[in-house]
């Protein structure tokens, strides 16, 4: 049945091309149909590929189809085609079946608006171009996937064109992730005129080939994929435009800014496993990133007002621990934390949305409370999602998955006790915000009237993410409680194992710790926001603290570094050079022109003396050149 | 006996004839005085071309200075025709009333 | 003077006779058109009795004329032009309703002199044939006599060119009286033994070549040139721009050719100076002219300029370069003059730019040849002006006059300015000052259109054009 | 035979145009279509003439001639009427044939004035352009260099919009000046190669090895340069296309865009390299410097202007930056990326200028601070913008994508450091585009005016050409096909030394020591 994997990208880039030209025609449920139904097909597909792949796996755990030669001139020889192992085969079912419940929701949450088919039709063309990227057999096709991917984040964030600002964060997004992009385009030119190839498989075998381990070829090609990846997931330093990004409709959100695009990073990294490792000080750059990155968008996510903010800095936050495990090796903890990320992220954003569109468009969280009797379902969902984001023990999916990669980045070669350390505070941290953000909205009196309680097509999904958020992180069974590495085992195909150097039982004391702080920072948000609300907005007037305060709500004041740094002196270069200086040039010479014209028309004055004497003077000089020379 | 006057002295002589009547030409205000000083620049090199036939015993000096004289006579009376028409229009005989075209 | 020479001599023979004709005729009736077809048929009968004359060359006349295939080609051009300009003149003087009886008297006998300065070698000859063309030329310029314009032109011309021959008069009494012959193939060769004091002979040939550059209205004598064009008529500014100017470069370009102007440094200098020193001012003076006969003769001043480039490259492809310019320059100045005389009202010429605003919606075809004889000026493809600059260029190239050829192609780029500025006039929207759309003259239609199908097929397939040159010209050499 | 006959219909169609429209201007441009047409089925015809002449086994290899006419025309200066065709030239043509076809119904509706000498005007320039395409004679390639000038001064001086004297007099000086210094080095070659071997003429093939000496070659090769860099147009001699451009009327910049700058790229690649190849190698680093000052600076310019065609015009100078990068570095991979960067780019840029020339005739300003807000009112014109808006900041899937990445791909392989500053140029055309299609169509309407939507037929042309790009960045393989015998040929034209291809493995040590500004293939 693996036949069928060119269909599951096929569906949504279909799905977009009727939605795209015949949009218009279109009523709202056919536009609906069209748009969730492609998704569908697409997820459905996936899973049959998967299940077939999974229960007869294919020679050599690999199965690669070519469709249609793309470029072949000059030594490039490119074709389009698709990859799949166990790395995709994992990519491609979080992405179409968390695509296909947001799709299912975003028919009932984009109900009121127009451009209806219109939205559709970028949703369908993200998924398609996610697919693509995840299915990509050569290193341009998957540039093709990044761009797309890329291109309709901006498009989707712009969705809502006529304020200026939505307008002015898709610019920014897009633009961030371009200057990644590039980095990762000169990385792909060096590494075909070094490889001669782009076929990923057979680079990184010649990679591996011919390059030593730390050579300055490999450190310099994982170094500018390190910059697409870092450019697309929105860590360290390009990390300022997924706050702003909350200004599309949420379902984009948690579809685009949590579970699927933002990752594309990781899986970049995944997937150039080889590279990494034949470059060391990289890879435990990858590491450094993700835990800085973690803890600033910790702390930042614990002064934002807006509920969607929250969970943006979250995102980035929880990707920089995939970042901290894709750097010290623990590939499979990587891509198993990014799989219940998924799944918990998207479920806390789809909660999120219908909290927003139940107080008509409230997005402060200290203007919402007591929603917890209004909304009882939506109330669970989110509480279950909250939990396994703040990885409470046993319980919650997240729990499984970030436990396993602290204990993989304490216990591995490269990692070390301090990016452990880092790894524990941030957990602290987001146990801390996640539970503020549930207290603020669901707990205390109630500031604002519920509107508009969500139908069921979008309660479904997110009933269905809630389940898998709790039940997801059981793939994953730790040492200490029965051993059932069903997920790594099935990664082993496709990544390395992880390389221990640690004492085996120290994973049992790094879990208690672990659930010792997640339960400990539930407390500390309980403390501050529920209990004692009054000490937190007192802590907030105190000069020092509003200052803290208010750096930690810019982000840690990037967004202001950089439009000092680059934005404002590229748009006053720009403006400068308006009259294009070279033109000026020109001009000068026309000017000369003109004014020797001008003297020059005055010796005709019309006089006939004058001219006898210019005559005459003109014979006089004749004679002396001709004589005297 | 040829009375022969060294070629240097009557060249001196027909270039200073040339010189006066260029002067002549530039810095009179009155058409006439500018078409007899046009009359003492041809006669100067009339001069000019008798020495030196004379010098080299040739008649083409000569015969030139009759061309010469005849083609000045033939300017003249068409100049003359051109000032009266210009009398006829300014009333006066200063040859910078005619420069209306300039520039 | 045997029969033969005699009927060498037939094209001037016949030249000479149709003015006295013309008069004879004249005493008896005084139609304007019987004059001007007699004075055509004067001027084709003496172009046709070239052919069968150019069987006998080469052949000296008395000493004084030299009659070879070189000055059988440029008689021919000088013809050919005068013709053109007499039927240009039918059009204009009819417009003007006076009665023409002399005009084309003068007309004719300005072309005789240019033959014989054309075909003359001896300084005689020279100077006979240059009175020739001037004397009639002062009265041609103020012709009408009507406005005070053409008195003003005529007095300037005459003063102007009463003192060059006087230059010119003097130089030759200077090299006569230095080298005892007044022949120019035995003063080219006689200038070479050291013996004779070589100042006064410099200085001799430095005045000739004063009084030719006056008559080629190279740059420090070019002072009169726009006040005549624009006095004159239209007709006689076109026969001064063209014939005069050919007639005198034939004969400079044959005779500085044998004297070998490249061993003589100073000449050298002194020829690329006036040509530099033209072409910049010709094209500097041009640019914001709003009287469009004086930037024609501005333009003229220029074409001079990029005429010596070829002069001082010297060899074969030069003379020949020289020689294709010179009709390409010919036809494109005598169209883009024709234009200007069919437009020409009875009170007024029509000179203005603002004359000529929007003139391609209302008589296209006019406006059509006007741009096509400007961009031939230009030297823009398709046009004769075009292969005429890319042979200039060549012979600039060929003789590696690297300077020159770079000052050509910058004052070209100066030159596109005013040439457009003028095309720009006649296609622009606003109506110009000429409201009446003009009704196309017959003849002057028939004129003009031969000298557009010209000017296209010395452009666009010069071959034959270059084939007369090759077995005129070239044989020269 | 079908070269002539290719360029003669297009002049004698252009003329029948003139004096139909005298009766009635639809007949001018159903004549004017008519030859296109003809001319298309002439070019076609030419492809598969092609192949059967070599055979079912495609193009010839070694990028010989597919069709070549000879015939001698000025025989004392030995030049002769030669036009020849190989796979690059047929691809160009094709392209002038098609755009052609655009600028022709983008002045369907726009033109009404004067239609028959404007429709003659469009006609002697697609000629003109196809004639340089064609012509191997060094003379004749400038006569057609020239040619293209006059029809296009006329219709910017008299179709343009409101500053359009300046304009046309400066395109027409730069073009023109420019012009005149190649024919300089044409002369001077054409003596060279006389005096060399005593063979006086000026056709291509015999010109191509002529041996110069260093100190002259390098200011025949700079004659050359400047002609071609002003026409490309590279960053110093530019400052004519912005003008040209924005005052040109939209059947115009369809043509300056997307055909006049292709000779340039055209001449370039045919004329410059192969004639002086070894002082072309000397010359790269510095005519590289020039492509990547141009990427760059065609990018900032485009970014501060508030006149939507000036934006797209600067555009123009970014794009063509990659052209001339990718054809001074001179191997396979970059020609080939030169070659569709120049096909897209006239495809993508010719569109956004029949968009803008719709938006002008609905809202009549080009200004962008007047305008904004137009999507809801004119959503498929906002779609179209916003296609090839993406086209030109190089979004893959598109040819410009293709384009420019194949010409850093090549680049890479002479110098990382140009590559590397170049692909700067991506951050920065997505600056310029995004922010274009934000001030246009998307924030909060500014003026007070109603725009009606693209009719059906704009609609039409543009989903053909958003067809064209897509298919030009998915599939180009036959475009490639078609191209790549004749860059062999050429760059064995060149004799330039082959450098191994990084086949599999590590290319060879020495090829890495080699300094970095050696010119491989």
């Amino acid at each position: 049945m693996l036949e069928l994997l060119w269909l599951i990208p096929a569906m949504p880039f279909a799905g977009f091309l009727v939605l795209a030209t015949a949009g218009k025609k279109l009523s709202r449920t056919g536009a609906a149909v069209i748009g969730a139904g492609s998704a569908g097909v697409s997820a459905l597909i996936s899973l049959i590929v998967a299940f077939s792949f999974i229960s007869s796996p294919p020679a050599g755990n690999s199965y690669s189809q070519v469709l249609w030669e793309w470029v072949n001139t000059g030594g490039l020889s490119l074709s389009i085609s698709f990859y799949l192992d166990a790395l995709s085969v994992i990519m491609v079912l979080v992405v179409s079946v968390v695509g296909f419940l947001i799709h299912l929701y975003s028919t009932g949450f984009m109900a009121r608006d127009d451009g209806y088919s219109r939205f559709f039709s970028y949703m369908n063309l993200f998924v398609g171009s996610m697919l693509t990227l995840v299915l990509a057999g050569n290193l341009l096709l998957l540039f093709l996937g990044w761009e797309g991917v890329g291109l309709c984040s901006y498009l989707l964030i712009g969705f809502w064109y006529r304020e200026t600002q939505n307008g002015y964060a898709a610019l920014k997004a897009f633009i961030v992730t371009r200057i990644g992009d590039t980095a990762m385009a000169i990385g792909l030119f060096l590494l075909f005129y070094n490889l001669g190839t782009l076929d990923i498989q057979q680079a990184m075998g010649l990679a591996k080939a011919n390059w030593p381990v730390g050579s300055g070829i490999a450190i310099a090609a994982a170094a500018l994929l390190l910059g697409g990846a870092l450019g697309k997931s929105a860590q360290l330093p390009l990390q300022t435009w997924l706050p702003d990004a909350m200004a599309g409709p949420t379902p984009v959100s948690a579809l685009i800014h949590a579970a699927t695009m933002v990752t594309a990073g990781v899986y970049l990294i995944a997937r150039t496993h080889v590279l990494f490792t034949l470059a060391p000080p990289v890879q435990s750059a990858v590491a450094i990133i993700g835990a800085a990155t973690l803890l600033v968008a910790g702390f930042s996510a614990l002064a934002q007002h807006d509920i969607k903010r929250v969970l943006a800095y979250s995102t980035i936050s929880q990707i920089g621990y995939m970042f901290l495990a894709l750097g010290v090796g623990a590939w499979s903890a990587a891509i198993f934390h990014f799989m219940t990320h998924a799944f918990f992220k998207a479920l806390l954003f789809l909660g999120a949305g219908v909290v927003i569109q139940g107080l008509n468009e409230e997005h402060d969280m200290f203007r919402m409370g007591g929603l917890r009797k209004e909304m009882p379902a939506t109330f669970w969902s989110f509480l279950i999602g909250a939990a396994s984001l703040s990885a409470l023990p046993l319980v919650t999916a997240g729990f499984y998955s970030k436990d396993l990669v602290l204990w993989d980045v304490w216990s591995s070669r490269t990692g070390g006790n301090w990016l452990w350390a880092a790894g524990l505070l941030g957990a602290l941290l987001t146990s801390i915000y996640s539970f503020r953000m549930v207290f603020l909205t669901f707990y205390g009196e109630k500031k604002t009237p519920v509107t508009r309680t969500p139908g069921p097509v979008m309660l479904i999904p997110v009933i269905a993410l809630a389940a898998l958020s709790a039940v997801g992180g059981f793939v994953e069974i730790p040492g200490t409680m029965g051993n059932v590495p069903l997920f790594s085992g099935f990664l082993e195909t496709a990544l390395p194992k992880m390389v221990f150097s640690g004492v085996p039982e120290s994973e049992l004391i790094s879990q208690i710790i672990a659930a010792i702080l997640s339960v400990g920072g539930i407390y500390v948000a309980y403390f501050f926001w529920l209990a004692l609300p009054e000490y937190a907005r007192d802590f907030t007037k105190h000069p020092a603290g509003s200052a803290l305060h208010r750096f930690l709500f810019s982000g840690w004041g990037f967004d202001w570094l950089y439009a000092r740094l680059f934005v404002r002196p590229y748009v006053w270069a720009a403006r400068v050079n308006k009259r294009d200086v070279i033109d000026l040039f020109y001009s000068g010479i026309a000017l000369i022109n003109r004014l020797s014209h001008y003297a020059l028309s005055a010796t005709q004055t019309g006089k006939v003396r004058w001219y006898v004497m210019v005559l005459g003077f003109g014979a006089f000089i004749t004679i002396t050149i001709v004589v005297f020379t | 006996m040829i009375f022969s006057v060294p070629m240097e002295e009557g060249l001196v002589l027909a270039w200073v004839l040339f010189v006066t009547g260029l002067v002549g030409v530039i810095v009179r205000r009155d058409i006439i005085f500018i078409l007899m000083s046009i009359e003492i620049m041809l006669n100067a090199a009339g001069l000019a071309f008798v020495i030196a036939g004379a010098r080299w015993a040739q008649p083409d000096g000569q015969v030139m200075f009759i061309f010469i004289m005849a083609m000045a006579a033939a300017e003249v009376s068409v100049g003359l025709a051109l000032v009266l028409q210009l009398y006829y229009r300014r009333k006066t005989l200063d040859v910078d009333s005619a420069s209306g075209m300039k520039g | 003077m045997d029969a033969d020479t005699l009927r060498a001599l037939l094209p001037l023979i016949i030249i000479s006779a149709t003015p006295v004709a013309v008069m004879l005729v004249l005493a008896f009736y005084r139609s304007h058109a019987l004059t001007v077809f007699l004075v055509l048929a004067g001027l084709a009968l003496s172009f046709a009795s070239l052919f069968p004359a150019s069987g006998l060359l080469p052949r000296m006349a008395a000493g004084l004329l030299v009659l070879d295939h070189y000055s059988f080609f440029f008689m021919g051009l000088m013809f050919a032009a005068t013709f053109a300009v007499a039927l240009l003149s039918y059009g204009y003087l009819g417009r003007k309703d006076i009665f023409p009886d002399e005009y084309y008297i003068l007309l004719l006998i300005a072309a005789a002199g240019s033959a014989v300065i054309v075909s003359s070698s001896h300084f005689a000859s020279f100077f006979l044939g240059l009175e020739l063309l001037s004397v009639p030329l002062y009265a041609l310029i103020s012709y009408p006599r009507a406005n005070p314009r053409n008195v003003e032109a005529g007095i300037k011309y005459l003063i102007l060119a009463g003192t060059s021959s006087a230059f010119l008069l003097f130089g030759m009494a200077l090299v006569y009286a230095e080298l005892g012959t007044m022949e120019f193939p035995r003063i080219s060769t006689a200038a070479l033994f050291p013996g004779t004091d070589r100042n006064f002979v410099l200085a001799g040939v430095a005045m000739i070549i004063t009084g030719i550059g006056f008559k080629l209205a190279l740059v420090p004598f070019h002072m009169w040139t726009p006040d005549v064009y624009e006095g004159a008529p239209a007709p006689v500014a076109a026969f001064v721009a063209t014939v005069s100017k050919g007639a005198m470069f034939a004969l400079l370009l044959r005779y500085f050719t044998i004297f070998d102007i490249r061993r003589y440094g100073s000449l050298m200098l002194l020829f690329t100076v006036i040509s530099i020193a033209s072409m910049f001012a010709g094209n500097l003076l041009a640019l914001f002219q709003n009287n469009v006969k004086r930037l024609l003769a501005y333009s003229s001043i220029a074409h001079l300029g990029y005429l010596l480039v070829a002069f001082l490259a010297s060899g074969v492809l030069a003379a020949a370069a020289v020689a294709f310019y010179l009709a390409a320059y010919f036809v494109s100045t005598l169209g883009a003059f024709g234009v200007i005389s069919v437009l020409s009202g009875k009170e007024r010429d029509a000179d203005m730019i603002d004359d000529y605003m929007g003139l391609a919606w209302r008589s296209p075809w006019l406006a059509g040849i006007f741009a096509a004889m400007l961009l031939s000026l230009a030297g823009i493809p398709l046009t004769a002006g075009f292969i005429g600059k890319f042979f200039i260029a060549a012979a600039g190239v060929d003789s590696s006059l690297w300077a020159l050829v770079i000052i050509l192609v910058i004052n070209s780029a100066i030159g596109l300015f005013y040439y457009l500025r003028v095309i720009a006039a006649l296609y622009s929207r606003r109506p110009g000052a000429l409201a009446a759309s003009p009704k196309l003259p017959v003849l002057g239609g028939i004129t003009l259109g031969a000298l557009s199908v010209a000017l296209l097929w010395l452009g666009v397939y010069p071959a034959t054009m270059l084939e007369i040159i090759r077995n005129t010209i070239s044989r020269f050499f | 035979m079908i070269l002539a006959w290719i360029i003669i219909v297009l002049l004698a169609g252009g003329l029948a145009a003139w004096f139909l429209a005298r009766w009635d201007p639809l007949w001018a441009r159903r004549t004017c279509l008519f030859a296109l047409l003809l001319d298309l089925a002439l070019a076609v015809s030419v492809f598969w003439l092609g192949h059967i002449e070599t055979g079912a086994a495609g193009l010839p290899e070694t990028g010989a001639w597919l069709i070549e006419l000879n015939v001698p025309w000025i025989p004392q200066l030995g030049i002769g009427l030669h036009l020849a065709v190989d796979g690059l030239s047929l691809v160009l043509v094709l392209l002038t044939i098609f755009l052609g076809l655009l600028s022709l119904s983008s002045a369907w509706s726009e033109i009404t004035g004067r239609v028959g000498f404007f429709h003659f005007n469009l006609m002697w320039i697609l000629a003109g352009i196809a004639g340089v395409f064609m012509s191997l004679d060094m003379f004749l390639f400038y006569f057609f260099w020239e040619m293209m000038l006059v029809p296009m001064y006329f219709l910017i001086a008299i179709w343009g919009h409101e500053n359009r004297q300046y304009a046309s007099v400066k395109f027409f000086i730069f073009t023109q000046a420019s012009g005149l210094l190649m024919l300089l080095s044409i002369l001077g070659l054409f003596f060279i190669h006389g005096a060399n071997t005593g063979d006086y003429t000026f056709d291509y093939t015999r010109l191509l090895g002529t041996q110069v000496s260093p100190s002259i070659a390098i200011w025949l090769m700079l004659g050359f340069f400047i002609a071609f860099a002003v026409k490309l147009p590279a960053v110093p001699f530019h400052s004519w296309l912005p003008d040209a451009h924005t005052e040109a009327p939209t059947a115009g910049s369809i043509i300056l865009a997307g055909l006049l700058l292709k000779t340039g790229a055209y001449g370039f690649i045919r004329f410059l390299i192969p004639l002086f190849p070894d002082m072309a190698a000397r010359f790269a680093p510095v005519a590289m410097g020039l492509a990547v000052a141009s990427i760059i600076y065609g990018a900032v310019l485009a970014f501060a202007q508030n006149d939507l065609k000036r934006l797209i015009a600067d555009t123009s100078i970014s794009h063509m930056g990659f052209v001339l990068l990718g054809v001074y570095a001179w191997n396979g991979l970059a020609l080939e990326g030169a070659l569709m960067q120049i096909i897209s780019h006239g495809i993508s840029t010719g569109m956004l200028f029949m968009m803008v020339g719709s938006i002008q005739e609905r809202i009549h300003t080009r200004d962008m601070d007047v305008m904004g807000g137009l999507w809801p009112d004119a959503p498929r014109m906002g779609g179209v913008m916003m296609v090839f808006a993406l086209a030109s900041l190089g979004l893959p899937g598109m040819g410009n994508f293709l384009g420019e990445f194949l010409v850093l791909f090549g680049t890479y392989r002479v110098s990382s450091a140009f590559a590397v500053i170049a692909s700067l140029g991506f951050v920065l055309s997505t600056i310029y585009s995004i922010w274009m299609i934000q001030r246009t169509f998307h924030g909060e309407k500014r003026g007070g005016y109603r725009v009606r939507d693209l009719s059906s037929r704009e609609m039409a042309a543009s989903a053909v050409m958003i067809a064209a790009i897509i298919w030009l960045g998915v599939y180009p393989q036959p475009v490639m096909d078609t191209a790549s015998p004749a860059f062999n040929g050429i760059q064995g034209a060149a004799k330039m030394q082959k450098a191994p291809d990084p086949v599999s493995g590590r290319p060879s040590k020495d090829a890495r020591a080699k300094s970095i500004w050696t010119l491989t293939p």
